[in-house]
């Protein structure tokens, strides 16, 4: 059976570790498998280590037990040379992945089926983080001359980068960049009769344009996308050869505040900083209606947030997450409590292509805001614009949207909590600096008790939340919309692995 | 006063007078004009006001009640809650200003680089021609980011939404303006070699009279053709621009954006957003070319049936 | 004539090398590559270490330079995006662009010029003005709309034609790959075709009519007449050629802007193309996929515009040679 | 039966203004092997005549009334792709104005080949090869070559030819000949209407010729029909018209023949009784405008001295230079023009007279020599300054007035443009009231001032352009041609006011011609021009009386004369 599969990008290159992407990952899912993987419910489960974990008497060391009679699409055989091989490739200079796995300190092969991976501390998480880390066959990348990562920004190209050799499910049959590729199932997959693996041909076709792509579903020529607008799920729902399925993402989507500057730039206000008064963050996450917003922009297809965290996370609570209540009143009191009564005026950064329905969310915020006698100038750019701009810190409010790949709070806190350094609080656009909130960051990084890890995560948030970071707005809902004929749930991290599809 | 009457007497007006054709579609594009202009008058609601808006009122259909509000809108809203009759009455504002004020600097830009390269020839001609060549390299997306992005060094903050839309006018203009003048450019090299032109010289006109008082009107007839083809041209132009943020911010829309917006919804039922807009670009279009049309014909003495 | 041509070919080194001078002050304005490339776990380090690596922090006038030393040795740059040479991306991307484009140019001119003449010659009259007031319509909506119109009556409604892509490919040469060889391919270019030729269509449609209607009032074609000319050869020889002068230019001009820019059509058709090659680039801020696809699209201008201003030569003798004929 | 027959025809032009009646109840018949003369005043109606039997009246122009009969066959309700087959096949059409007659962006060779294959089932090479014969035969020097030229290359006299050859090519039973030979030099015009008067004879050809010119009426026409504002005033055998008109325009139309044996001060004018008062005024030039500008300084004797000046034109380009192929248009000629004189030049039809004019007028640059104008070097080899405030005193009266004129402007702008610019007038009012007397002075009316050049008939096209030239006040004015469309009469009142111009404010005069009685009335010397060399240069009347070049004296003898 041969399955049509569109999605708005492209794999950007077949070399499993030379970009950390998603597209990309999606596609070298198919053909290349980790130590261990997500299914479809976002479990961690095996794939070419069948068991693992930290020693018992060395945190710092853990050991992956590996799978047995695995071979390679080429028919070569798997073995524990290769995931030496494959991870010091990652964590060569070219690889993307390397930052990943910056905590290993030393990889040893201490017979064919076992590895074990030394830390330079404890790392409690280091299975997350080689769930998207594919291993490659040594003896093909020698022979093929690929043992070096492709240079990307050099602008290399390598035998590696257009062609494909993994043990996964599917085979690359052919493929044209940002046009065609091919794939088939692999005769000699390990997971035969574990895995349904009932899809036996994919092609599959970037289309940029989300009309286009619902175009194609709803005509026959595609099988399956990712992606749906949401105004058109009802319309791809209601035909019926299609079908709609949902979950909610692993992103949740917020506003940020520049709390810490003594001035803004984008305001009117003279000498001062409406955003540093708690009053004020308080109304405005007040006067967001988020019910509204899910409403009649996402058309239902998101969850309302009231933490910056998608519920996934190590970390979340219900507790955390309840919305504010969204009281106009209350939030004008407060306003005109902290000397605002008359209103300024700030512009808000949004990107316009980069989250479902971001420039409606930040026009709606707009309305809201207004509604409390802040005018907001809306400033809705491409996000190659919009995310520098938070970067530079150039901006005084701006949306942005954050997912967590390892599952855990402290990839937020390293991102959005802790101060603005060279190595943490890169995507810090708050100018919020707290020395004590930023020591509990660091030191979970090497905590491996785990309760009091969660204790000290519990702590950051309960200030996170305190100080009003972020106005978070929800978490996005994922929409895949599929022919009657596939079967199947959505990812949450919107990589689809064919081998869990079931056909009809 | 008795220039009133001349000009009522002149051969324009009269072939106006007796164009039917010319009269409606006149008529139309006054009062899509004059809408525009007076729209604070006559619009129901201000959709530029963002604090009047109702965000559950997004999506309401034309004439009926909205599930959640229970308020009416002839026209619908679109997916802010947004009166498309209002907003379609606002937004005409920038697009017409933008697409006349664009087309009108392209042509003029165009007319005078063509007329000009083609009459002196040689080495202002290529001059000329290599900076179109240039030019017709870069889309108006870049010439916009460019433009856009060096304004802002200039301007203070609180002028940039003022600053914004001469930024689209200056970028849209100046990617339409080749085309005039390589178009202009060919015709007068025609022209140039005519006989009226070498009987213009003997009688000692100048070169800027030549150029503008007796080749300029006999090239005029492509010029009308594209400028008038070119409005709604611009005026898409307008929202694509927009939308890389460069123009006029999302919570003003023009028709352009409007359109745009209403794109998004082709496949989900919600048609008005996108139907009443493309209806009054459609009109605006429509009435502007076949002008267009009347006067190109009424302008040529040969054509006079 | 040779002459000629040298002094063309030295003006265009300098055409491209005032657009590489613009290109290169623009990028800075098109937004940040580095977003796009680092993913969201980068640190400001990383984003320092790859700007100095990129050479973005050089002043913009380096960077113009340094593409120079570059494209002189032939090599354009690496794509941000796919980490392929740029050239090798654009070279890959042009069949597809030039075909598209060669369909649509040719519909829009025989269409065009055809309708033209017939509204030119038959001025009032219900078909004219059906064929005047309906071709507004291409022009007066935008592409984007038009093309998905087209798609969901002819892919999803009648399921007649495919909504997206190429169809088949079959490899003609060394890196030449043509759909016009397939049924598929062909029935593919069917609506991109048509959206991307309606405003040329229109616009030449326009212009023939509005020169045409001129024309044909001129003594020669009286007396064309009075000779008993066959009425095509009047319309179709006579009043045609004398009309071609701006036609051609615009033809031209609009030929490379759909080679050049057709970036929405080939969006909403998913044609892998140039332009959606582009309007990634722009989106991505590839800078030397913009850098070396602007370069080619100027010398395509340059050639174009060259081409056309030699055929105004073969069409007019009266534009040969100097007055007097020196 | 008749070859043709019109029956009270009507042909109306419709304007914002009225209806214009063109042609009046006109009535006419042409029999086989019969040529037929159209005379009258310019603008009587006469080329309106032809097109409407073409089916090629101008629009808005149309024929309300009347019926065309060609060989007992109705003509005039023929539906259009009938009435094509008539056309050039049946019925050929020489056009008034040779210059725009001809499509400029193909070759002549084509064209020919073009028309002969249209109605002729012959090859491409023997089409070719006709068309060649065709050009030989009105005379075309050189044809072989001369075919694959353009229009714009050939010499207005050459391109009317072209126009002949067009027509006859395909031997049709009707040749409508609209002034076919105006731009003609006499030895040449007398080969053409040989060749006309042998088809009639051989193969029953019928002709309409309309014609200005008494001479080639009384030589060539069997009949005359003349006209006088859309009317058919009278119509009778040639010599009875001739010799007995019976209407008092004919009368007075043949009265003002310029006698070509002798010398006279003033051209005869028509004096007919007009009952509408429209009739051409006299004029008093001393309280005008016209006569008030300062009379012009007499010190140089010579104001124009030309000494070996040449031109030439590529005929065949190359990219090599010594490949490339050129004609000598002007071989090194040497003349002056005094001041205050009227410098005739005549000559063989592309014998380089035009190219003279537009060399010293700048038009086209010169391949060497010198001229010198009122102490300005021409040339522009003593700066291009100098040059230019020489040729601001040069005036020309272009050859081709149409094409000369601007079709986007109306005739009162066209008339005042040189006022405005060179500030002639210092009141808007003065001006219209000069353009009015202009346009009256050259007999058009001034309802004129409110049309546009295409609204007019060829002879008023010439009479604009020469209104546009006098309100420059020019000190030295070219006139090419300046009369080779006018009939008699309002040729006589334009070539008096010249002569007035000329007493008044010593007005100097080249007077490019082929028109040798026109030329012994106006001019003090003469100069004779043949194949780019001026073969002689004389006083009018020993040039007239003692001939001494071969080419001259053919040419004198070959005037036709017009013996009342
Ligand atoms: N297209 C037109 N529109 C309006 N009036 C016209 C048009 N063509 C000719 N006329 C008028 O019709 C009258 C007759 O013109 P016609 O060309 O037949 O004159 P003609 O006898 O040939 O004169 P000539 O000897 O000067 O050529 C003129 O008064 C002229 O102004
Ligand atoms: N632009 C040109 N290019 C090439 N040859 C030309 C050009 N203009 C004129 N000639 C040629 O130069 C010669 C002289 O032409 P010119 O027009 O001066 O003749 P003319 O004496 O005025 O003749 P006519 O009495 O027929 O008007 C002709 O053979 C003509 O073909
Ligand atoms: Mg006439
Ligand atoms: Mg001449
Ligand atoms: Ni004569």
């Amino acid at each position: 059976e041969t399955l049509n599969w569109a999605r708005a990008g492209d794999s950007l290159t077949l070399d499993p570790h030379a970009q950390n992407e998603g597209p990309t990952h999606a596609l070298a899912h198919q053909i290349y498998e980790p130590l261990l993987i997500r299914d479809m419910t976002g479990q961690m489960v095996p794939a070419l280590a069948t068991e693992w974990g930290p020693n018992a008497d060395d945190p710092n060391v853990w050991t992956f037990k590996l799978r047995e009679g695995v071979t390679y699409h080429d028919g070569a055989a798997f073995d524990s040379e290769d995931v030496l091989f494959s991870l010091e490739r990652a964590q060569s200079e070219d690889s993307d992945m390397k930052e990943l796995l910056n905590s290993i300190k030393e990889v040893r092969a201490p017979d064919a089926s076992t590895i074990e991976i030394e830390t330079d501390g404890p790392n409690p998480i280091l299975a997350n983080n080689l769930t998207n880390l594919f291993i490659m066959d040594k003896g093909w990348a020698e022979a093929n001359d690929v043992v070096k990562v492709q240079d990307f920004e050099g602008g290399e190209e390598t035998f590696a980068s257009r062609n494909a050799n993994g043990t996964g499910p599917y085979k690359l049959t052919s493929r044209a960049p940002d046009s065609l590729t091919e794939l088939e199932a692999f005769d000699g997959y390990w997971g035969k009769g574990e895995f349904p693996l009932e899809i036996t041909k994919i092609k599959y076709t970037p289309i940029k344009n989300a009309a286009t792509r619902v175009a194609a579903l709803l005509s026959g020529e595609v099988d399956f996308i990712q992606d749906v607008p949401v105004q058109d799920l009802g319309r791809v729902d209601a035909d019926e050869n299609l079908k709609v399925i949902k979950a909610p993402q692993n992103r949740v989507i917020f506003f940020g505040l520049n709390l810490g500057d003594d001035d803004l730039t984008t305001d009117d206000v003279e000498g001062a900083n409406p955003f540093a008064d708690k009053r004020v963050r308080q109304a405005m996450n007040m006067a967001i209606n988020r019910e509204a917003i899910m409403k009649v922009v996402m058309r239902d297809q998101s969850i309302p947030a009231g933490v910056a965290m998608p519920p996934f996370v190590n970390g979340w609570t219900e507790a955390l997450d309840t919305i504010p209540s969204n009281d106009i009143e209350a939030a004008k009191a407060l306003v005109a409590e902290a000397g605002y009564g008359d209103g300024f005026t700030v512009t808000l950064h949004c990107p316009n292509d980069r989250y479902i329905n971001d420039e409606a969310i930040c026009q709606a915020a707009v309305g809201m805001m207004a509604q409390i006698g802040i005018t907001v100038n809306l400033d809705a750019k491409p996000k190659a614009q919009h995310f520098p701009q938070i970067n530079n810190l150039e901006t005084d409010f701006y949306m942005l949207g954050w997912g967590v790949p390892t599952y855990d709070s402290e990839y937020i806190f390293n991102f959005l909590v802790h101060t603005k350094t060279e190595n943490r609080g890169s995507w810090n656009g708050t100018r919020y600096s707290n020395p004590d909130i930023d020591a509990k960051i660091v030191s979970l990084a090497s905590e491996t008790d785990l309760a009091k890890r969660d204790a000290t995560i519990a702590e950051i948030w309960a200030a996170v939340q305190d100080e009003i970071l972020y106005l978070p707005i929800h978490h996005q809902v994922l929409n895949w919309g599929m022919s009657n004929k596939v079967e199947t749930v959505v990812d949450p991290e919107d990589v689809p692995k064919f081998k869990y599809f079931t056909l009809n | 006063m008795d220039s009133v009457k001349r000009a009522f007497d002149s051969d324009l007006a009269w072939s106006f007078r007796h164009s039917p054709v010319a009269i409606l579609s006149a008529t139309v594009a006054l009062l899509l004009i004059l809408a525009a202009v007076c729209a604070p008058l006559i619009a129901p609601y201000n959709p530029f006001d963002p604090a009047s808006l109702n965000l559950m009122n997004g999506f309401s259909r034309p004439m009926e009640p909205n599930a959640f509000t229970g308020d009416s809108f002839l026209l619908g809203t679109d997916d802010q809650g947004r009166d498309v009759l209002s907003t379609i009455l606002y937004g005409m504002r920038i697009s017409l200003f933008v697409g006349f004020a664009a087309v009108v600097f392209a042509m003029i830009i165009g007319v005078v680089a063509g007329l000009v390269a083609a009459y002196a020839g040689g080495r202002v001609d290529a001059i000329i021609m290599r900076i179109a060549d240039v030019q017709l390299t870069f889309p108006s997306i870049l010439v916009a980011m460019l433009i856009f992005g060096i304004a802002k060094g200039f301007t203070p903050v609180h002028l940039r939404d003022q600053m914004a839309i001469w930024v689209l006018i200056i970028s849209i203009g100046l990617s339409d303006w080749v085309q005039f003048a390589r178009v202009v450019r060919g015709a007068a090299l025609v022209e140039k070699s005519k006989e009226y032109v070498e009987a213009a010289i003997l009688i000692g006109r100048g070169p800027i009279a030549i150029i503008f008082r007796h080749i300029l009107p006999n090239v005029l007839s492509p010029v009308l053709v594209i400028a008038t083809i070119s409005l709604a041209l611009a005026i898409i132009a307008e929202a694509t621009l927009s939308f890389l943020g460069v123009g006029a911010p999302p919570t003003r829309p023009s028709l352009g954006t409007l359109i745009r917006i209403g794109q998004g919804y082709l496949f989900s039922g919600e048609w008005w957003i996108l139907l009443f807009p493309s209806l009054t670009l459609l009109l605006l279009a429509l009435s502007v070319n076949l002008l267009g049309d009347w006067l190109r014909d009424a302008l040529n003495p040969k054509l006079g049936d | 004539m040779i002459s000629y041509i040298v002094k063309r070919a030295l003006q265009s080194v300098l055409v491209l090398l005032a657009v590489g001078f613009v290109a290169f002050g623009m990028f800075r304005f098109i937004g940040d590559p580095i977003d796009n490339m680092l993913g969201q776990e980068r640190t400001d380090a990383d984003i320092e270490r790859l700007r100095e690596i990129l050479g973005l922090n050089d002043p913009f006038l380096v960077q113009y330079w340094n593409f120079l030393k570059g494209a002189l040795q032939g090599d354009m740059g690496v794509s941000f995006r796919q980490g392929r040479p740029a050239l090798d991306i654009i070279l890959d991307r042009l069949p597809a662009t030039l075909e598209l484009a060669m369909v649509s140019a040719t519909f829009a001119m025989v269409v065009g010029i055809f309708l033209g003449i017939y509204t030119a010659i038959n001025r009032k009259g219900p078909i004219t003005n059906f064929i005047l007031t309906t071709s507004l319509i291409g022009v007066s909506l935008p592409t984007f709309l038009i093309g998905i119109l087209l798609i969901y009556l002819f892919a999803v409604e009648l399921k007649w034609l495919p909504s997206f892509g190429r169809g088949d490919v079959v490899p003609v040469g060394d890196w030449w790959t043509t759909g016009l060889l397939t049924a598929s391919g062909l029935k593919s270019l069917i609506l991109p075709a048509i959206t991307l030729g309606l405003y040329q269509m229109t616009l030449i449609m326009r212009l023939v009519r509005s020169e045409m209607s001129e024309v044909l009032r001129q003594d020669y074609i009286r007396f064309a007449r009075a000779r008993g000319l066959k009425e095509r050869a009047i319309n179709f020889r006579h009043a045609v050629k004398n009309t071609l002068i701006p036609v051609i230019t615009v033809a031209g001009l609009q030929i490379g802007s759909i080679i050049a820019f057709s970036i929405i059509t080939e969006t909403v058709f998913q044609w892998p193309g140039v332009g959606l090659l582009f309007i990634d680039s722009v989106q991505f801020v590839d800078i030397p996929v913009m850098a070396s696809y602007l370069m080619m699209i100027s010398v395509m201008f340059v050639g174009i515009n060259f081409i056309v201003d030699m055929a105004y030569l073969a069409i007019d003798p009266r534009l040969r040679g100097g007055k007097g004929g020196n | 039966m008749e070859l043709l027959e019109i029956n009270n025809m009507v042909v109306e032009f419709p304007s914002r203004h009225g209806v214009f009646t063109a042609v009046d109840d006109v009535s006419l018949t042409v029999a086989e092997g019969e040529i037929v003369g159209l005379v009258g005043e310019s603008g009587a109606g006469k080329s309106t005549v032809g097109n409407a039997v073409m089916g090629l009246l101008q629009s808005p122009g149309h024929m309300p009334s009347g019926e065309i009969w060609l060989h007992g066959e109705r003509i005039d309700q023929l539906s259009p792709s009938d009435m094509r087959s008539i056309r050039g096949k049946r019925i050929g059409m020489i056009f008034q104005d040779p210059m725009t007659s001809l499509n400029p962006i193909e070759t002549i060779e084509y064209q020919l080949v073009e028309t002969i294959q249209t109605h002729l089932d012959v090859g491409t090479s023997e089409a070719r090869r006709r068309a060649v014969d065709l050009l030989d035969q009105v005379g075309i020097p050189d044809p072989a070559n001369r075919i694959k030229q353009y229009p714009h290359q050939f010499s207005g006299g050459m391109r009317q030819r072209v126009v002949i050859a067009l027509a006859l090519c395909v031997e049709p039973e009707l040749i409508i000949a609209d002034e076919p030979t105006t731009a003609l030099d006499v030895t040449i015009q007398a080969q053409i209407l040989e060749l006309i008067k042998d088809l009639c004879k051989s193969r029953k050809l019928g002709v309409i010729l309309v014609t200005h010119d008494m001479g080639v009426i009384a030589e060539t026409t069997d009949r005359v029909a003349v006209m006088y504002r859309g009317r058919l005033i009278e119509m009778g055998e040639t010599d009875q018209v001739i010799n007995a008109p019976q209407q008092p325009y004919t009368r007075s139309l043949i009265a003002a023949v310029p006698p070509s044996n002798k010398k006279i001060n003033r051209f005869p004018k028509v004096a007919i009784e007009e009952s509408d008062g429209n009739a051409l005024q006299n004029f008093d030039l001393k309280g005008h405008w016209l006569g008030r500008g300062d009379a012009f300084d007499t010190t140089v004797e010579n104001l124009l001295e030309v000494r070996d000046l040449q031109k030439r034109f590529i005929v065949k380009s190359s990219i090599l230079p010594r490949n490339r192929v050129y004609m000598d248009a002007i071989k090194g000629i040497d003349f002056d023009v005094r001041s205050g004189e009227t410098f005739g030049l005549v000559g063989e039809s592309g014998s380089g007279k035009s190219t003279v004019a537009r060399v010293i007028t700048g038009i086209y640059p010169d391949d060497g020599g010198s001229m010198r104008f009122a102490g300005h070097d021409l040339t522009g080899a003593s700066g291009k300054d100098d040059a230019r405030a020489g040729r601001q005193n040069i005036q020309m009266i272009f050859q081709d007035p149409y094409s000369s004129l601007n079709g986007r402007m109306k005739i009162s702008s066209i008339v005042a443009e040189p006022m405005i610019v060179n500030k002639l007038t210092d009141t808007a009012e003065e001006r219209h009231q000069i353009v009015t007397d202009l346009l009256e002075l050259v007999g058009l009316g001034k309802d004129a001032a409110k049309k546009y050049p295409h609204e007019f008939s060829g002879g008023q096209r010439q009479r604009i352009s020469i209104a546009r030239a006098l309100a420059t006040r020019p000190r030295f004015l070219i006139c090419d041609e300046p009369t080779s469309a006018l009939d008699v009469s309002i040729q006589a009142q334009i070539l008096n006011l010249l002569k007035d111009l000329q007493e008044q404010l010593r007005l100097t005069l080249l007077f490019i011609s082929h028109d040798l009685p026109v030329i012994r009335q106006m001019c003090d010397r003469v100069g004779v021009m043949r194949h780019g060399d001026l073969v002689e240069v004389a006083d009018t009347e020993a040039l007239f009386e003692y001939p001494q070049h071969s080419y001259t004296q053919t040419l004198i003898g070959q005037m036709p004369k017009f013996a009342k």
